[in-house]
Formats: C-alpha cells, structure tokens, sequence
C-alpha cells in the first residue's frame, strides 16, 4: 500500500492536544453587540475567516472578547488562544504578547522566560516546521495588531 | 485500446520521489502536470545545443532554433485542431491569452450597454478580465449560473445569451468539479447572437481531444504547464480573420514591421501578438509534450481519465463523512474531484496526506464564487492525469480514513 | 583579478559545437547569450524533483517550489541591488516590462500635452510602447540625439527634459553601439523636472554591476536570457511606492486577493502584477544564473569585456574596408560592435561568417531609427560574454578578411 | 586558428558568378517617370529595399522596366534578374515566371522543362539551401506578385 502511516505521528508536532480541543471547543466566540475594537480577517489563499471584537475599560484594559471565525484547525484553535491570552490584559501587554508569538514561530532564539510568558500559546510552537500553515496561525494576530496599531495611530 | 500506465511511469522521473518515508502520490494535476523526461530533455537538448534568438538571425544556431520553434506552433494548431499554424499564439499562461482577447478585442468591441457572458464555474483568470472589461467600458457582466448537481444550466444560458451579447467565455471543463460543459452549444447560442465564444481549454486540452473548428469557437486558450509542458508558456488560438482585425496589445522587438518615431506598422501574424524575445525553449519543449500525448492519443487519455476518475468516484462517495462538490455521475466528467470531509478542514488534510506522501490541492482552487456557492470557502481536491493508478485512489481513501481517526483522537 | 575563461568555457555545453566543420563562434550575445550547465541543471532538477505550482499549495513539492521561486526573486533583486524582493516582478522579458509600465503606469499618469522622452538609442521595444503611449494619450514623444561619435547628446538632453515631461526611458547600453549612457545624469534631470525614469538594463545587467539605488532610477527592466538564463523570464523592478500605487494591469489567478462577480481586490507585491502561474522553473533558473554571475562578480565581468571589446575594436579598425557604427575608443563601453564592410552587404557577411562557424547578427536590431540614422538599413554585429576570447575576435577578423576576397572573386 | 575556411566553398552553391555579377551591375536601374505597376518593397528582417517600375502596352506586356534597390547581393541579383525576366513578357507570362521561381526555391519537383523555362533565374536555385536567405531572392518577385494580382483585381 502506498502513502505510508508513519507520516501522521509527525502531525502531532503541530496537532497538540490544547490546539485540537481549542479548535472543538472555542472560547469566547459570542458576538459583542458594541465593540471598541472591531476587525475581520481573511487568509485569501485558504478562506480562512476571522471576527474579532474587543471593549477596553478606561484604562485600555481589554473587557470583553469576541473571536469567532472559520477555517482549518490551526487558524481557528490559534483565534481561541489569543482569545483566553486577551483576558485582563491592556493593549501594550496584547501588542508584546503578538511580537513574541510571531518570534516564537519565525523560529527566533527564544528565552525561557519568553516562552513562560506565552504560557498555553507554546501549543502553537510546532507549527513553525510546517511553514505553509504559519499564515494560518497568525492569521487573528496579525489582524489584531494591525486593528490596534491603527487604534493607537488615531 | 487503453494507455501503459506503468511504461508512461517510466517516463516521469519525478514519480520516484519520496515525501518523507513515502512514494509521491501526485494527485494535483489541475494545478500543474508532471513532465515526461522527453520534455525535460527537449529543454537540455535546445540549451546544449542549438540556443539562439529565433527570427532575423542568419546564422546556423538561431535557424535551428527559428525552425524548431515554428514546428513547435505547428504541431500545437495540430492538436487543436486549428488549420493554420499563424493562428497560435504564444503567450506566458492561458491568463494572458485571456487578458490579450479581453484587451485587445475586448476595448476595441465592447461597449456601454452590451452584455459579457461568462459561467459559474469560470478560473479567476476567466472572471477578473471580463469584470474590468465590464468596468471599463460600461459593458454588464452576466453569470450562467449552475444546476444543483453541478452542470451548467443550459435553459438559463438561453435566457442570459442574447443580441446584447459580445462575447461568451466558457471553461471547457471545470477545474474545480470537473464538469465537461457543452461549449458547442453554448457557442451556436453565441454566434446567432451575433456574439463570439471564447473556450478555456486549460483543463480540456491536457484531457481529452479537442478541436477548434469542430467546437466552431472563436478563441481558445490553454497553459502548457497542465498538459506535460514547461511552466511559462501558454497559447491563445483565434480564428484568423479576428486575429487579423485586432489591434495589437504588447509592443516590441518582433512585432513589428517597420519603426519611426512617429509611427509603427505591425508584423502579420502570429507575430504582431508576440513582443520581444519568445519563450523559444519552452514553446519547443511544448511541441514535444504535444507529440507524447498525441503518440498516447487523447482519446485514450481520455478512456484512462474516465475509469479512474469513476473508481475514484465509487470510493469517495462511500466515504460516509466526505461530500463531492460537483457531478458524483461520471458522464461528461474529468478527472477533478473537489470535496470536503465534515469533520476535518481541507487544509488539516491536505497537510496531513502530504505527510503519507499524497499531494493534493486545497482552498478556493482560483474560483472563489463558485466555491463559494457551496457554502465553503475552501475545498480538497483530487485531480488525475495519465500517470495515477487506482492504487494511488485507494491511497487516498486510506489516508482520508487515518487523517479522520487522527482528527477523532 | 579578471576571470579564468578556460574555466567559463568548460561551464556552456554548446561551445562543444560545430557548424560544420568549424568549431561554434559564438558573437551574437546581444542577441542571447548561452546558458552554462548549472542553469540546465537547474532546470532539469526542478521538473524532476519538485515541480509543483507555486503558492496556495499545502504540499511539500508546491512548498519546495514557491521558496525556490521566491528565493530566485531575492537573488535577483540583490544582483540589482533592489532593497526589497517584492519590488522585482517576473515578466516574459524586457519588452513585457516596458509594456506594463507603459499601460498601468502610463494610462494613468500621462495625460495631453505631456512629454514622454525616450533616447535615440531605444531598441523597438523602448520606443513603439511610449509611441502608442503617446498616440493613446495625447503626450508628444520626444527624442534625446545622438553624436556624431555614438554618444547620448547630454546637451540636448538638458533641453529635451523639461517640466513637461513625465517619463524618461533610456537604455544603459546601446544594442547596437555599445555606448553606455550615463543614465544616473539623466535620472537627475528627469527627478529635478519631477519626471521619473526607467532604464533598460537588456544590455548592461548581463555586462556589468548595477545598483539601482545608486542609480536612483524608478523603474529597471532586464531580460534573463540575455544574462545566462533562459528565455521566456524577464524582470520589472520599480520603486515600491510607485508599483504600490500603480493599478495591475494582466488580470487573473494569483494577483486576486478576492473576487466576487461584481468586484475584485488586489493582492500585495509583487503578485498584483503576476496574473496567472508563473514560469517557475525558469525563474529559479534565473536565480542560478545570477549566482553564476556573482560568483564570478560583475567588475570581473566588466573587466573582461572591456579587454576583449578593446581588442577588437582595434582589430576591426584595423580593416580598411570596414566601419564601425558608434564610439570605437573603449571607454563608457560594452562588448557590442555594429559595423559595415564596404563591399559586403551585412547579410551576405553573415551567410558567409556562418559557413566559417562564426554566428554574428545582421539587420537592423530592432532599432531601425538609430540603425538609419548612419544613413544604412542593416549592419553586422558582433558581440561578447564571459566566454569569448580573443582568439575568436582572431577569428572574426581572419574570416571577414576571406570573405572580402570571396566577394573579390 | 579557428573558423575553418573549407566553408566557404559551399557559399559557391549560392553566390554563382552570374548572381555576383548581377549583384555588381544590376540592369534597368534607370528609373521611370511614368509608371503602370509601381511598387516598393522592403524585407523588414534585414531593411533589404526594392523599388519595380513598369510600363505595360495595349496587350499588356511589359515595355519599359526600372528595378532598383539597396541590400544584400541575394535580393538585388534576384531584383536584377527578374527585371531581365521581364522583358518582352506579358503579364500572363510573368505570373508564370513568379510561380515557377517560387517553386524552384520551394524545392519542389520541377522538370527539366520548367527548369529551362526558368533561364538565367535558373542561378537563384543554390539560395533554397540557405533557407534564411529565401526571402531575400523572393522579396522582388512577391512584391510584383501582389501588384500584379491587384493590377488584375480591379
Ligand atoms: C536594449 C534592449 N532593450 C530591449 C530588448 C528587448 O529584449 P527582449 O526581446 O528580451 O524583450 C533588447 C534585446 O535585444 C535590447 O537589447
Ligand atoms: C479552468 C482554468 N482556467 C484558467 C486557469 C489559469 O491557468 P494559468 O494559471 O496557467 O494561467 C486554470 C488554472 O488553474 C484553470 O484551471
């Protein structure tokens, strides 16, 4: 028989546990009527959609969350990550969380305490060894970034 | 009579790779053909031995090189069925043979108030240029739409084809449901309209036999990358007459006959289409992929397509969680076969069958409306060319069968 | 250091050959240069090891294929000296890329009573597509002179560039003079006038180093196959913020970021202007043959030319019955010589030459005005690469000197 | 020294004496004032001119002839050669003359009758070994070809 079985175990580099259980079960992913930060996203090249909608309290803290979307496993798991990391986080510690997460699957050298500091996000490590699905997993970040730095340019 | 598979394996060097541990299934044909090493070696031949610049040159290299590349245009009016070599025109994809009709026939006939026709299930390169074209001129674009099992709906193209119709274009066969259309009709609908039918053949022409005059169309296109050819070179054909009406679109070396600065005069054709140097090695690489599936015959090619995408079919649709996008009957159908799993998103099991060595295509496949249409915004798709084998089928639904275990875990 | 020919010679596969009985002289460059094996290889490694179409693909092949593709892009854009790879467009060749810059930047930005001024040493493909620019638009074309030794009249051009003109295009080198023009001068002018300029890099790229930020010019076009890669692949780069701004012009797979029957968005650089496949393989051949260029570094190349060209002139000069068309002191020159024999029309020289091994050019080389403007319609060419010694040039020499008696008997 | 000279013999096939001497010394070159068929062509690929003069009488055969030109010694010998082709022929007879050349160049079988028919033209026939060089010897003939067909169209 062709196409051997030993290739998928090397799928669970990429296919962590948290990631398939993000991707069965997404957080937040109730619509916000009102939203203080609001951006759509879409990878042209696999349809992969994504909806963020953000409130921030007074103090730029983020308050309510809204992610929601369509796509692969990786896109959409990645989305629900960066829900939970938004939690009671204000804007620059989201903008520092973005840079890390785009070092971490750039393959940049990465300390242990950087790492520490993307705490669940590490799940999302494996994806950086198969570099066609790298777009899917920064798929929500990049949107987010940009809705937030265009948010800051105002 | 049907084609050797094994022998023709033989011919594609590529077919030994190994993905990792495993033998390369290649099931993306649609999106590009392996290349038989008589190809490959066409391309060493001309670089190794006679490559020069074609035309004007009086020297020896550069009249082998004039004489193979000419031969190589022939041998494409051929295979179309196209009676005079002048009327093939090469050009980079079967993309710039439609950017060159929407162009230079398109902004010198269309108008505000007419109607372009085009299909549900045309490639992006079939949409985008007819939409500007539309745009710039004030011209309305209109769809014939599809059935629900995946056909045209040829009692709507009645409807939609009429005196305000220019032009109609049509692919020959879906590249993503793998539907053959009746193109034929579609361009008798256009012409007692008054209209012209452009016919996109880049899924057609690698498949099963065509021929120009028979289909009465007015232009058609193919990619040679998809039928055993070179990536960079692709043809329009047009019927003569219109070809010689149409203003020229690209400028340069070549295309011309006489130069001052106040004016141009054009060169006859093909050349007035073909500006500067030509792709001169892979239009000759062409003509060779040309002769090997002529050798096949595409009747024949056509018969392998027809059995295997029919085993394909079977095996698919017993697959209780994959839907087929698209004809699941096998009649007027090519060997394209789009379709979802409903628990495992196209781009996890395209990722995950590359793992077992399976290459397939997953996405929009270039037709974002028609995807669209059944209510996805991506698909897996299967295509097959003279090369697979029903044991590559099985080894497909064997792998859609471990990626949907794997997904279960 | 200069570079070890011996060496280069055992690289290009065809320098084996022979016309008839004499060994292949190969002197028409300008024309196309010959491929070294590395470049074939190349080639032949791709269509049997990882031929896949590019993009959107999932697969191993299609990844292996779109970072070759796209690492070509970035070797091409250092060889230039471009900051950013997405700032190189792949093109068929030059004349594509003059085209392009004619239609999408041209249509939108040249308007009636605008000047387009080109030099007097375009080749075909820099003069017809400003011409129909200018018959389209309304803008008036106008022409920087000649000297009387072969030289751009700087003068002129001070005069000729003025707050009308839009665009400036000149080549680098003449085609069929070899004078290399001081185009980073007339990018000032142009700037200062609020024009831009575009430089035909066809003659200069494959002979020496160039820089575009050093030239500080805004558009520069090459064509591969004159620079030891294969026909068929050329380049436009532009400053980004003007290909950023600038509307895409082929339309088709791949330049689309989404597309709806009505509408359509644009996909970032450089794919906006890339419609349809690529020719991929021989883009990555590119990539090859601009290593190999590196690798022997372009002063080097330069250097040898400049020896060989020096060489020559003085051979050629040498015979009475013979004239050289354009500078024949070596400075601000490339290996390129037009010339004519007094008795011998181009063309017979050339039949002749051939039957001696020797491939020269005889025409107008696509550039009938400047060809006219030394009051003859054809001339011989003889032009130089890396390969070339000066024992060929012994050659050229010997055998226009038989031919004279030939033509004596 | 490379650059053989043995090939300069097979030049011999297509530069006889009498196309060189027709090259050196082209006939009827004296141009015409007043003209029946006047027609002017060029050879883009190589900038060869040709300009054919004639005058027809009452029968329609040829009376006065001027062929002239610059280029190559191919197209001006032929241009020379058909200008003594001409005279005393009718238009009938030089369409004959037209077909026959083209044939001969063509390669096609001819018999030794169309061969003697062909005359001095007979000269031209190495130049079919030299296929570039063909449109060269054809540039006058076709040039009188179409101005004779259209003479005879209206
Ligand atoms: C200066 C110059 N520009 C443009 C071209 C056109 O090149 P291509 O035919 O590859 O488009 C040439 C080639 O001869 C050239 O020498
Ligand atoms: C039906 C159809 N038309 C057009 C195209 C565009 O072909 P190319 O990218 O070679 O121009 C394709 C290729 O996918 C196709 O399948």
């Amino acid at each position: 028989m062709m196409g051997g079985t030993s290739g998928l175990e090397q799928l669970d580099e990429m296919y962590e546990s948290i990631i398939l259980d993000h991707y069965r079960n997404p957080r937040h992913t109730d619509p916000l009527d009102h939203a203080d930060v609001d951006v759509e996203a879409q990878n042209p090249f696999c349809g992969d959609e994504i909806h963020i909608q953000l409130t921030l309290d007074d103090d730029g803290k983020v308050q309510e969350i809204s992610v929601s979307g369509r796509g692969c496993a990786i896109s959409q798991s990645s989305a629900s990550l960066l829900s939970e990391m938004l939690e009671g986080k204000d804007v620059e510690q989201a903008m520092e969380q973005i840079t890390l997460m785009r070092r971490m699957l750039r393959n940049d050298n990465m300390t242990e305490e950087e790492l520490d500091q993307l705490g669940d996000l590490v799940a999302l490590e494996g994806v950086k060894r198969f570099p066609v699905r790298i777009k899917c997993a920064l798929l929500s970040w990049t949107a987010l970034e940009d809705a937030l730095q265009e948010r800051k340019g105002k | 009579m049907t084609i050797d598979v094994a022998k023709i394996r033989a011919d594609f060097p590529i077919l030994e790779r190994r993905i990792g541990d495993a033998p390369l299934v290649y099931l993306d044909n649609a999106a590009t053909s392996q290349k038989p090493k008589q190809v490959i070696d066409a391309l060493t031949d001309y670089y190794t031995r006679y490559n020069a610049n074609v035309h004007r040159g009086v020297h020896t290299m550069s009249v082998e090189a004039t004489e193979a590349f000419e031969a190589a245009r022939a041998k494409v009016a051929k295979f179309i069925g196209a009676r005079q070599p002048e009327s093939v025109i090469w050009t980079r994809n079967i993309s710039e043979a439609i950017n060159l009709v929407a162009y230079s026939w398109g902004d010198a006939n269309v108008h505000a108030g007419d109607e372009i026709v085009i299909t549900a299930m045309e490639h992006h390169s079939g949409i985008v240029p007819w939409q500007q074209l539309a745009l710039r001129s004030g011209a309305t674009l209109r769809i014939i739409p599809r059935t629900g099992n995946g056909r045209l709906d040829m009692d709507a193209a009645r409807k939609i084809i009429n005196s305000k119709t220019k032009i109609v274009t049509a692919v020959q066969m879906s590249s993503v449901l793998g539907s053959v259309n009746d193109v034929k009709t579609l361009g008798k609908l256009a012409h007692e309209n008054g209209a012209l039918i452009l016919v996109d053949g880049a899924q057609s022409a690698p498949h099963m036999p065509v021929d120009v005059e028979d289909l009465d169309c007015d232009f058609f296109g193919l990619s040679a990358h998809k039928m055993l050819g070179p990536t960079g070179i692709g043809v329009l054909w047009g019927r003569p007459e219109l070809l010689k009406a149409m203003p020229p679109w690209m400028f340069g070396g070549d295309m011309i006959l006489e130069v001052s600065y106040e004016k141009a005069s054009w060169n006859e054709l093909p050349y007035k289409f073909e500006a500067g140097t030509p792709n001169i090695a892979d239009a000759i690489a062409t003509g060779v992929a040309v002769d090997y599936l002529s050798a096949l015959g595409m009747e024949n090619v056509r018969a392998h397509e027809i059995e295997i995408t029919g085993y394909a079919l079977k095996r698919l649709t017993e697959l209780e969680r994959v839907e087929v996008l698209g004809p699941t009957d096998n009649a007027d159908r090519g060997g394209i076969i789009s379709f979802n799993h409903a628990d495992v998103h196209p781009h996890d099991l395209g990722t995950a069958l590359d793992r077992m060595g399976i290459a397939i295509r997953t996405g929009h496949h270039c037709a974002m409306p028609l995807v669209r249409s059944y209510d996805v915004v991506a698909a897996a798709r299967a295509s097959f060319y003279i090369y697979n084998t029903t044991a590559e089928v099985d080894a497909l639904v064997e792998g859609i069968k471990q990626v949907e275990r794997y997904f279960q875990k």
